[in-house]
């Protein structure tokens, strides 16, 4: 690769892995240069383009909001389209990618994702409205939404689920992302089945299994918080009655202006 | 492997759980002599409190002192669902254990060394 | 039938807005084999990255009395006169478009705007709201009153999250990770799809009663752009190659702030919400080119007027090629509440916290007006005269209805591709419920698009596909920009037909059949290539300036002549053979005139 | 009741126990005899505290051993089978434990 010495070399490992006819995961060295504002995604790109185009990665937005490239870089799982270059040089000058651990490799840092999306399916991540929809919109007053911001802008990347020890040890647990949009579903006023929705939370793969291990908060790049969601719902498993009576009641306001304060 | 404090945390509550489990059934088996007699209780009692097993009792001491005091920080997450100090907590577990560790494990040492 | 052959009464090509709205409602209407194929998965669409809103004229909201109609806004009391209505959006987006967009879509458009926008509230999605509860509403360029409808700046995110869990609540099926390879269109009558599943490279004929293209837009055949690395136009070049069309391909918008030499987006909503543009000399220059609306005038114009500022030695950064925005004055705590993304996507990409200091911009490419033509319906065209394509169908960013004509106001595209999406879906479920029958696939298509596949990776040539692709990004910002003329576009024709003949040359790197996203990226060059070709040839063509079309050697807007649609026909080898299809105009409501901000 | 709502009682319950339990028998003297523990168990409120005692720390044990095995997946379809086996060994050493309490004797 060309250097007029204008730019820094640095390292990037990267660990490959084709099932098809590697028998297990290596990594592999590359050489970037570091320009002003290079991302790790910039150096993959870079990688790819030039250097070797087998090497595999999802990507597709750049900007933090599709949610396709989260991996696990000298050991934390983060969104590379984000992620400085120059801030995740070890002392050597060496960043190491790696897939999202404890998720099957389909080809280098491509991972299968499918027990991440059956869960998010199992919670049903639709809302189910009431019967009666009025004409114009449900009210909502700002602060319900309010409560909701901690769930909506997940993008769904995975990298709180493949920090998460109880699903390297089972895949039945439903995952702090799923676990978050069912608590956006249960949160939100205009949900009318916030009841059934608890009941099944509240089975053995779901609330119950989440150990506290923090790890999924710390992995968020939206800086999200799936432990805070989990006890929330705990707490609303155990008055589900109430909850489910206090929602039915809310539902009779729903087409009606929010009173001012 | 994804390792970060909430890992370690989590790791070490459990592997001290399960040897706090194995040592609660030996324990039992121990005392249930007493069934058999003093003679017999005596003489499982003694194996147990040559110095090798004082300093195991050490580290029995350091793996409830561990498991109950992170015990405690995981209830006070989930009582409270304050989960912004998750890593301070975390630290303060260590300090406290090691704290009561070492208050607790001092005169057992002394003992063994000083056959008191 | 083989085992390469799958079978779906309606397959759709995009997960996007459009393809998941007509996914759910001809699924919702009880259509039972619906498909949707996209090749990244449906969330990862690109709609997900729109940020400031979404339009429709609720009349939520208005300007505080008294403090003009730039004023503060406050929820519209209950029985007070509105400020809004859908005659007033419908005329917004005429005199955006200059007049070239189809003003009976542009009708539907708006009045069933309202429509939408209170289904996706009642299908979960979560609006910013006014303290009544109400949706809240800011404003937006080009648009007389505050109507931009926003779930802070992730509306897109929200949008595309809640219509794409209603696709699955109505048993939606989605082969994620599929990328659609080629179209079987045969006497007018459309077959099915060919595609390939990324994961195994296995090639399949997918064939369909009804067939839909969603697959947005192309913002990556530029160097700087707003759109996602997936946003390379594919679904224009396949239709293409297979004989359809394409419409009004001069017309790229360009917005007025990307990041600069980034091209992300900092949504227009920054504008909306009262954000400066700043020149060199600190001075905001859009009281030269717009005093009316200053900042919030359309795009095409103040993307001009940021280009004019640069291109005359008042631009900034170490090329000179940025422009600040200011957005320190909206303070602190409206920054953190209404444009939290923004501000991570600066701190993020160049480091600069806008609630303290100016973000460098520039202009960067964003959306196509253009492309495929459709009616009102969905239902593609096959000429100017309007013939349909039996069984195909289009919406969204990659169907030219045509509702944006020359140039497209913000907010309405997120509209138009959630309107028309809805009535594609309806359109089709219709079609298949009356009786459609599979129509029969001759040959092989899948074999034939294997065998294409095979002599890209078996090609032992020395191009690399990057290069070509920056070559050809390098002469359409250049040559194809917000400034254009005869000699640039001529030069960027011949650029083109130099990269096709490069382009024959070019070496997959990656051989294997597993998910090879390097076999990817050459599909996705040559189709850059073949609709570039089209947008060089019909702007090169069209020797005047409207919207979002700008030729330095014809300034000014020539309604005799250019009041019509280009529409682009494949002609062999040759550049595009180009017909013209008028435009619909209602002449005693909303004649053409004169477009002054 | 839930495994979960049992490991949380059991270990607030645990504890209180634990405490008095180091404290009282561990801590001094740190040679314990038979004699010792007699002198103690002399008490029938001592009897009650540890039949308590070993009560939560049953349930407390095998609930967390129940919850460790059942986090593995290879083993969830045996989640009966680990939860008939926790219930029948918990009832078999509370019983044994009961006896090894009430066999303390006091001297006559
Ligand atoms: C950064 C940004 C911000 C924006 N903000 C706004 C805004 O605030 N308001 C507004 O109204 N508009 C906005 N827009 C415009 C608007 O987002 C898009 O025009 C609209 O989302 C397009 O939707 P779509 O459904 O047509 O396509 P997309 O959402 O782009 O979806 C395209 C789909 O097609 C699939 N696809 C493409 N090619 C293939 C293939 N070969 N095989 C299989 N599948 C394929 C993709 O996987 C994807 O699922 C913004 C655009 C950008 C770039
Ligand atoms: C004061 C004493 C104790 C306290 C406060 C305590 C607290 C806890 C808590 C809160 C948990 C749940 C952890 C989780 O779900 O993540 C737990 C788990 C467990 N405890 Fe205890 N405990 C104590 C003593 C004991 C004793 C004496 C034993 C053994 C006999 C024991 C064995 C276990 C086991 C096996 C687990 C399961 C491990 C896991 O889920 O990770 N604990 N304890
Ligand atoms: S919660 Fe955060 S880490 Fe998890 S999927 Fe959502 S955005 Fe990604
Ligand atoms: S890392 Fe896992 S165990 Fe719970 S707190 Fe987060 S889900
Ligand atoms: S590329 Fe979209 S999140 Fe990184």
């Amino acid at each position: 690769m060309s250097n007029n010495g204008a730019y820094p070399i640095v390292t990037v490992r990267i660990q490959r892995f084709n099932p098809d006819t590697d028998k297990k995961p290596y990594l592999q060295e590359f050489q970037v240069e570091l320009k002003p504002g290079t991302t790790v995604l910039d150096a993959l790109h870079e990688i790819k383009a030039h250097q070797d185009g087998s090497v595999t990665f999802r990507r597709s937005c750049r900007h933090a909001i599709c949610g396709s490239c989260a991996m696990n870089v000298n050991g934390k799982n983060e969104l590379v389209c984000k992620a400085p270059l120059k801030e995740r040089l070890d002392r050597k000058g060496r960043v190491t990618i790696r897939p999202l651990p404890y998720l099957p490799i389909v080809k280098d840092l491509v991972v299968d994702r499918s027990s991440f999306w059956e869960q998010y399916q199992r919670v049903k991540p639709w809302l189910v409205p009431p019967e009666n929809i009025p004409e114009k919109e449900f009210r909502m007053s700002p602060e319900e939404v309010a409560a909701l911001r901690n769930a909506e802008t997940c993008i769904m990347c995975g990298a709180c689920y493949s920090s998460c020890q109880i699903i390297a040890l089972t895949k039945e647990y439903i995952g702090p992302h799923a676990l978050l949009k069912a608590f956006m579903r249960v949160m939100d006023p205009r949900d009318a089945i916030p009841g059934e929705r608890l009941a099944d939370l509240a089975g053995g793969d779901g609330v119950y299994r989440c150990r506290t291990i923090f790890n999924c908060i710390d992995a968020c790049p939206k800086g999200l918080n799936p432990t805070e969601a989990i006890e929330t719902l705990r707490k609303l498993a155990q008055k589900r009655q109430a909850f489910e009576a206090a929602r039915a009641e809310r539902q009779k306001r729903l087409s009606e202006p929010i009173p001012s304060p | 492997m994804y390792t970060s404090s909430g890992f370690i945390s989590f790791a070490l509550r459990r592997l001290t759980g399960i040897a706090l489990v194995i040592y609660l059934f030996m324990h039992m088996w121990v005392i249930g002599s007493v069934n058999a007699g003093p003679e017999a209780f005596n003489a499982r009692l003694n194996f147990f409190q040559q110095p090798f097993f004082k300093l195991m009792e050490v580290a029995l001491l350091a793996a409830v002192v561990f498991h109950a005091v992170d015990g405690i920080r995981v209830m006070v997450v989930h009582y409270t669902g304050v989960t912004e100090y998750r890593k301070s907590m975390f630290y303060a577990v260590l300090i406290v254990s090691v704290l009561l560790v070492i208050a607790g494990g001092v005169p057992i040492i002394r003992f063994i060394l000083e056959g008191k | 039938m083989d085992h390469n052959t799958i079978v779906h009464d309606i397959v759709i090509v995009g997960a996007g807005l459009a393809g998941s709205w007509a996914a759910t409602v001809a699924a919702r209407e009880g259509v039972r084999n619906v498909a949707v194929l996209s090749k990244v998965h449906p969330l990862r669409s690109h709609s997900g990255a729109a940020q400031g809103g979404i339009a429709a004229a609720l009349n939520n909201v208005r300007p505080v009395p008294g403090s003009g109609p730039e004023g503060p806004l406050e929820q519209l009391p209950e029985g007070a006169d509105p400020v809004d209505s859908v005659e007033l959006h419908i005329f917004d987006t005429i005199k955006g478009s200059d007049w070239l967009g189809d003003q009976d879509a542009i009708e539907i458009m708006c009045r069933e705007a309202v429509d939408v926008l209170y289904e996706y509230e009642h299908m979960g999605c979560v609006f910013s709201r006014t303290p009544d509860g109400r949706i809240a509403q800011r404003r937006f360029g080009g648009h007389s009153a505050p109507r931009a409808n926003y779930a802070a700046d992730w509306t897109g995110h929200v949008l595309l999250h809640t219509i794409y869990e209603q696709a699955l609540r109505h048993g939606v099926k989605f082969h994620s990770e599929w990328y659609c390879l080629d179209l079987i269109v045969e006497d007018n009558v459309c077959r099915g799809v060919v595609a390939m599943d990324i994961l195994t490279g296995k090639v399949y004929t997918l064939r369909a009663k009804a067939v839909m293209f969603a697959t947005g837009g192309y913002g990556r055949a530029y160097k700087i752009t707003s759109n996602a690395l997936a946003n390379t136009g594919d679904g224009v070049a396949i239709a293409y190659n297979a004989g359809i069309p394409l419409m009004d391909m001069e017309f790229v918008q360009f917005h007025p702030t990307g990041l600069y030499k980034h091209g992300i987006l900092m949504s227009e909503a920054c504008r909306g919400e009262g954000g400066y543009l700043l020149n060199k000399n600190l001075e905001r220059f859009m009281q030269r080119y717009a005093p009316g609306k200053m900042e919030l005038a359309p795009r095409d114009l103040v993307s001009r007027s940021e280009q004019r500022e640069i291109d005359e030695g008042r631009g900034i950064g170490e090329d000179g090629q940025g422009i600040w925005l200011d957005l320190r004055h909206l303070g602190r705590e409206k920054i953190l509440e209404r444009l939290p993304q923004v501000r991570e996507i600066a701190i993020n990409f160049v480091g600069v916290d806008p609630i303290e200091d100016l973000v460098p911009i520039q202009p960067t490419a964003h959306y196509s007006m253009g492309c495929i033509p459709t009616d009102v319906n969905g239902q593609v065209l096959a000429d100017a005269n309007g013939a349909p394509v039996v069984g195909f169908y289009a919406a969204g960013e990659v169907a030219c209805v045509s509702v944006h004509g020359a140039n497209r106001l913000g907010t309405n595209s997120l509209l138009d591709a959630s309107v028309f999406g809805r009535r594609a879906g309806h359109a089709m479920a219709q079609f298949v419920q009356s009786g459609a029958v599979l129509p029969p696939v001759a040959g092989d298509p899948a074999e034939r698009n294997r065998r294409r596949l095979c002599s890209l990776l078996d090609n032992p040539g020395s191009e690399l596909v990057e290069d070509i692709a920056v070559d050809l990004k390098t002469t359409m910002t250049n040559n194809c920009g917000i400034f254009r003329h005869a000699e640039g576009l001529k030069q960027a024709l011949a650029d083109i037909q130099a990269l096709k003949a490069r382009f024959k040359r070019a070496r997959v790197m990656d051989k294997s059949s597993r998910f090879n996203t390097d076999l990817l990226a050459a599909l996705e060059l040559e189709h850059m290539l073949t609709f570039s070709e089209v947008i060089a040839a019909t702007a090169l063509a069209r020797d005047e300036s409207r919207g979002a079309h700008y030729r330095t050697d014809f300034p000014q807007r020539d309604d005799s002549r250019w009041l019509v649609h280009t529409v682009a026909h494949k002609n062999g080898e040759d550049g595009p053979r180009l017909s013209f299809k008028p435009v619909t105009i209602n002449w005693e409501k909303y004649p053409p005139q004169e477009r002054k901000y | 009741m839930r495994v979960f709502q049992m490991q949380r009682i059991s270990a607030i319950a645990l504890l209180i126990f634990l405490t008095i339990h180091m404290i009282v028998v561990h801590y001094p003297p740190f040679h314990i005899n038979f004699d010792i523990i007699l002198q103690r168990m002399a008490d029938p409120l001592w009897k009650a505290i540890d039949i308590a005692f070993l009560f939560f720390v049953l349930v407390h044990a095998l609930a967390g051993a129940y919850v460790v095995l059942t986090d593995v997946q290879r083993f969830s379809p045996l989640k009966r089978v680990f939860a008939g086996a926790a219930i029948v060994l918990g009832v078999v050493a509370m019983y044994y434990g009961t006896v090894t309490i009430l066999a303390f004797q006091p001297p006559a």
